[in-house]
């Protein structure tokens, strides 16, 4: 794409992959954590769930300085798993952690209010065909939430894209490895003159979060029409 | 004594505890009322070019301020170089001082590997003195890998305050009151443009934004911007 | 194999308090909607967690309040054909049908899936999902899905209602060789007097909550005390070998040396059949009738005359064909002076002996 | 006021085209599962737009592709009780069964409530909400929310399935008393051969989406080419007055001078009542036959014999009482010799009337 | 409280009132856009729902900066909007308004995802018995999916209180005015020795919002049950 420079084009191609990695490798716990809330009634819930708005409710920036005091080299758990290999900071890692994690509550939000709108009925009758609680999950309610899932996973990945300030305070702005579409558009934003610039990487990214919203409808879609039987 | 006035001001958020105090100060002793919006000059300079209804504009960088000028959107006779400020480089609690900052100083070896953080240093006033100065002493080009950018100044000030990076450049302003970090050099004020805050009134303003704006450049502001860290422009 | 259900539960408008035995074959929950029959049927099944109780099949305890033993449904073994039907709507006919085969345990007795899906008449559904199955195509696929499962404890909440009567006569006799050939032992609820009369080993009559009468079918059946439809479904049950087909149509039978003749079946001669003969079909007569339409007269003895409180008897008269009852009033019990040991002669109608009340088999007993 | 149908649409596995004219009253939907009956009902709901057709309860024209007229639902005034009961969950019973009512044009004709909730036996109920009825409970409510809603047109489809013979046997007369006394046509589907024989007035047989004979109920049924469990529920039906309530539970009707016996009704000496007598419950004699306990004997003249490629055969014979059909084996009506005009004796028996095949009320023909 | 100061106080009341208002105003457009994205086929409907989402996609100072060229004192709707005298720039209003175009993909989502969640088929039945379409929806469908627009409207709530790049940017952070407890947060980390400070804020919005998200749980979990039917 000769409309975007070397380094723009570097930025929009860490952004997917920063988006996409954050999608996929939160997704399983966002399902998780969507069961639990959905499903279980034990003591820890609503700090459980208070835990998961967490991102949501705080400016940004407070969400990257907590991660950066937790996940940096020297917070408790970042130099626990760096004595493992897992560095976060001043990493994509670190920036698909920040986007993970912002994302996070909205996709829960989403697969929750699927997970609710299943029949527990139909995992009654699963379980006295003698599929056990586990299977029971994968053979009739995941099936069953997939048009959810889908839904939260494109918001997860469309919220990954516009993610910011969690992201640059935790992982900072390094060119190429770090820095994605909206710190490019933030840092173009800050000088005069720069709108033109900072517009073309916004129309990049409406571009791109566009076609994943358009591609979930339509996933979404045929996985509802599926469910539904038609 | 005229009315009191309601006075707006559009300051930089690196201010804010300095003007805050001032504004009190004033606002005790003339009877206007001052209220001050913080956020990025950028945002701010915006937002007066759209019509804010904003009477003083203190921008931490000249660009904006050029910007509202050229656009007529301040009074030009009313622009001053209010405060200056000076560059530093920053390290953690344990951190050996820097000897002497020039060419000589091998700022790679002191990072060690790490990061060196810094305000974007194309966009943020901080991150292009810094830059500016890196590259007067011609560090700029080996050292430029491994600086971690972040939005604005204070963001790289907790990277080390944090110890993620064991190395920054902020103000010195900043630096003061952060006991996780310490001073370990100053670039000397040659080796980066003046670093200046420029004031200036809205075009239409209420007397009292020039009161105000005088007021600023006496004395008591001027101690209490000092306390700050800040220095006088032009020092 | 036989059931062993008691269990008490507080619901917000009722009290649930049952306790009986089910031998083995069909045990049937009889009474009126809303008596409870839902309710103990997912209790049996582990969906329901009842007060205090206890459920066994033989020695398999599935749970007992008192000893704090409660199996998950998925480790009962079930075949539970469920009032609603709730096929899984994301999965294809086909797919609902393997569904319980997947988790069963290996070297589990297993129908014959094409046999099954034969039976039901869903061989074209396959490929289908539920959304776009008709009332009886969904619940056809439900009975198919739980007899598939290789269950040990088989329940069905009212598996016919919702087909039509050609088919309810094509499904029963598999229910009827499920009873006869596996010894899983079936709660069935239903409230056709047909289906109970043909399929029920013993009843299990629900009142509120309460089993207010619980025996061998045709005991509680018989019993006029029993509220709600029973009388209707009294009747007799005959072993007869298929002696000839003939050509007018009509099949004749042999038992115990008596002919009887009904509509042509589908058996070969020198097969056993099963066949149901209502009580209220039959008439007595006291000495032999001529120039009636009807074409089975069988002579025998009176056993017994039992009325109940309404205006009709149920006389039950031994013939060389086996047990016969007949359900007829008082005043014409009087009329023929009906009394124990009489002789007496039984006239069944031809037509009257429908197919749905013929079994293909026999109880081994 | 009629209903005139006309449809066509393609399923993806089914063509369905019929055309029917249902006269007043009841007209009832026959035929196997998966045989169209729903589709049709929702076709003429306006839930489903068929390809093709048109729909009117007398002038007015609810669709008609050809004018392109379509009536959305709500403005067809219809009660449709649907064969999954598909309540509000949301609302209580109460709720649920004034739902119509909100939307009913001032001035409807409106069911008494009080009257409808003892009918269906939901009063205990009305505080609750859906998710805590039993299966027939619900389907009990449902029935009521249609007909509350002021229909001028009635959709019942399998509407009483789900409910136990007694309680069939309560709300059955309130879909005889809906069909005689109001105008409003009744589209009702069932597999019960009862049902249609108590209620239709005209059946439309249905095959694959076609409809394979239409007319008149007894006409219908008692065509042994209609397939699916027609003919057992062939009958005739007799209108007679109560006589005398016996003191042995009997109660005595009088038709014509010919006097019958059944099990107690509740109905009043002098009052009008209607019976069906199912034809394969009537025997037939050449000659008066005497020590039989049935009680009830018609003498009558033979007006015609119809057989089928069955062994049965259909005779209808004229009573004083009206005419009285009887099924009996082509064998025996050869045996009896029996021919058109010659005079024969009809055996009833007194429990072969059923109380669910007595009508409460006389249609005004 | 003497824990804030009037400064922080008037912050957190603005926060409430902005949130609040920003989320009763758009709730009920969520409610019809969600119906319309969920239940309408109709040609603009990609592209409604490209719109809706927007403001999650965007970096929100991007959104900022886009509503003050549209709703500023200069912009084309702004500028037709100050003639009838509704102001956005630089009033609470504006900060209602950034907050709920903030939180409305969040509400839509959420209400939409429990609007496919209803069986149409009881939208028929009360279509038989004489609703009219909009009176199927608000006696039949409305009170089915209010677990839904309680979650979704608690969700715009919580969002709305965190909301913070797309406010500043477009009303700026004027004390009393528009300075919400984002905006304060932000303030004060921006100077030495403001984190006390910004840490107190922040409790206290983790505090509120918590509070609501209880609230809701609650709340919906009662609607669910009323739904459910028990
Ligand atoms: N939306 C649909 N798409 C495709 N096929 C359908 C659809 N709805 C129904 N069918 C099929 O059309 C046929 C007729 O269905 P319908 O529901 O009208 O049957 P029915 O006569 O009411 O049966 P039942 O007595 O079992 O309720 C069935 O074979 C069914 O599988
Ligand atoms: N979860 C529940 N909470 C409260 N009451 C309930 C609940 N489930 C069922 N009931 C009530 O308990 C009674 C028994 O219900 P159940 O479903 O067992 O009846 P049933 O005998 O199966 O009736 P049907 O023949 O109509 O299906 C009914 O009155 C019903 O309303
Ligand atoms: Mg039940
Ligand atoms: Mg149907």
């Amino acid at each position: 794409m000769g409309w975007l420079g070397p380094e723009e084009w570097s930025a929009l191609m860490l952004s997917l992959r920063v988006s996409f990695w954050a999608t996929v490798v939160s997704l399983p716990f966002g399902v998780f954590v969507a069961y639990a809330l959905a499903r279980w009634r034990f003591p820890g819930r609503p700090i459980l769930n208070g835990l998961v708005h967490l991102p949501l409710i705080l400016p940004p920036v407070v969400t990257g300085y907590l991660l950066l005091m937790t996940f940096g080299t020297q917070g408790p758990v970042g130099s626990l798993l760096a004595q493992v290999g897992i560095v976060f900071a001043f990493r994509w890692t670190g920036a698909a952690l920040a986007a993970g994690i912002m994302a996070f509550p909205l996709m829960v939000r989403a697969i929750r209010l699927s997970i609710e709108a299943v029949d527990p009925k139909l995992e009654q009758a699963g379980a006295t065909l003698g599929a056990p609680r586990p299977l029971v999950f994968l053979t009739v309610t995941l099936p069953m939430i997939l048009p959810g899932i889908i839904a939260g996973g494109i918001l997860g990945f469309a919220k990954a894209m516009g993610e910011f300030g969690a992201t640059i305070t935790f992982v900072s702005n390094i060119p190429g490895q770090t820095q994605t579409l909206p710190s490019a558009v933030y840092a173009f934003l800050q000088v005069p003159g720069g709108e033109p610039a900072a517009l073309r990487l916004v129309i990049v990214s409406i571009v791109v979060a566009m076609g994943a919203l358009l591609l979930s409808e339509v996933v979404g879609r045929r996985a509802a029409a599926r469910v539904a039987g038609t | 004594r005229a009315s009191a006035d309601e006075v707006l001001v559009f300051a930089a958020a690196s201010l804010k505890t300095a003007l805050d105090r001032i504004a009190a100060e004033f606002g005790a002793a003339s009877g206007h009322e001052v209220t001050v919006s913080y956020a990025g000059s950028s945002v701010l300079a915006r937002q007066i070019q759209l019509g804010a209804p904003a009477h003083l504009f203190l921008s931490a960088n000249r660009e904006w301020m050029d910007v509202l000028e050229a656009d007529g959107r301040i009074d030009p006779g009313t622009r001053v170089d209010l405060l200056g400020n000076s560059l530093v480089l920053i390290g953690g609690p344990n951190a050996d001082p820097v000897e002497t900052m020039g060419p000589g100083f091998d700022l790679m070896a002191r990072l060690g590997g790490g990061r060196l953080a810094m305000a974007l240093v194309d966009a943020v006033p901080a991150g292009i003195y810094g830059k500016a100065a890196l590259e007067h002493f011609g560090l700029w080009a080996k050292v430029k890998d491994s600086v971690a950018q972040t939005d604005n100044v204070r963001a790289a000030l907790a990277l080390v305050a944090s110890g993620a990076a064991p190395l920054g450049i902020v103000y010195a302003s900043d630096a003061m009151a952060e006991g996780r970090v310490q001073v370990i050099g100053r670039f000397p004020a040659g080796s980066h443009p003046p670093i200046v805050y420029p004031a200036a009134a809205i075009v239409n303003g209420p007397a009292a934004a020039l009161e105000f704006l005088a007021f600023l450049q006496g004395d008591a502001a001027q101690d209490v911007f000092l306390e700050q860290g800040f220095t006088l422009p032009g020092e | 194999m036989s059931l062993s259900v008691k269990l008490s539960h507080r619901l917000p408008d009722m009290e649930l308090d049952v306790a009986f035995d089910a031998p083995p074959g069909v045990t049937v929950l009889f009474g009126r909607s809303g008596s409870g029959k839902t309710t103990i049927v997912n209790a049996v099944a582990g969906l329901l967690r009842p007060d205090a109780g206890r459920v066994a099949v033989g020695d398999w305890v599935l749970f007992d309040t008192e000893r704090g033993r409660w199996l998950p449904p998925h480790r009962r073994r079930l075949g539970y054909i469920f009032q609603e039907g709730r096929l899984f709507p994301h999965l294809t006919v086909r797919q609902n049908l393997a569904y319980g085969g997947w988790f069963a345990p290996r070297g589990a007795h297993r129908e014959n899936r094409d046999k099954v899906v034969e039976m039901l008449g869903i061989g074209h559904l396959l490929d289908r999902r539920p959304a776009l199955l008709s009332g009886g195509e969904k619940q056809r696929v439900a009975i198919g899905r739980a007899l598939l499962a290789s269950p040990q404890l088989i329940l069905a909440d009212e598996p016919l209602a919702a087909l039509d009567d050609a088919r309810k006569a094509e499904i029963l006799p598999y229910f009827e060789r499920l009873r006869d050939e596996v010894s899983v032992p079936i709660l069935y609820v239903t409230h056709s007097a047909a289906e109970v009369a043909r399929l029920a080993t013993s009843v299990v009559a629900l009142q509120d909550g309460k089993a207010v009468r619980h025996g061998p079918a045709a005991e509680v059946l018989s019993d006029p005390a029993v509220a709600p439809a029973g009388v209707r479904a009294v009747g007799a049950v005959l072993q007869a070998r298929v002696h000839a087909h003939h050509a007018d149509g009509l099949t004749e039978l042999e038992a115990g040396g008596d002919h009887l003749f009904l509509p042509r079946i589908p058996h070969r001669p020198g097969e056993t059949v099963r066949i149901r003969i209502a009580a209220q079909e039959v008439i007595l007569a006291n000495r032999k009738p001529d120039g009636l339409s009807a074409l089975n007269v069988l002579q025998g003895t009176v056993l017994g005359i039992r009325s109940g409180e309404g205006p009709g008897a149920i006389v039950s008269v031994q013939t060389r064909a086996g047990m016969i009852l007949a359900r007829i009033t008082r005043r014409s019990s009087e009329a023929l002076g009906l009394r124990q040991g009489m002789k007496c002669h039984a006239v069944i109608k031809t037509v009257a002996i429908a197919p749905e009340d013929i079994g293909g088999r026999v109880i081994d007993t």
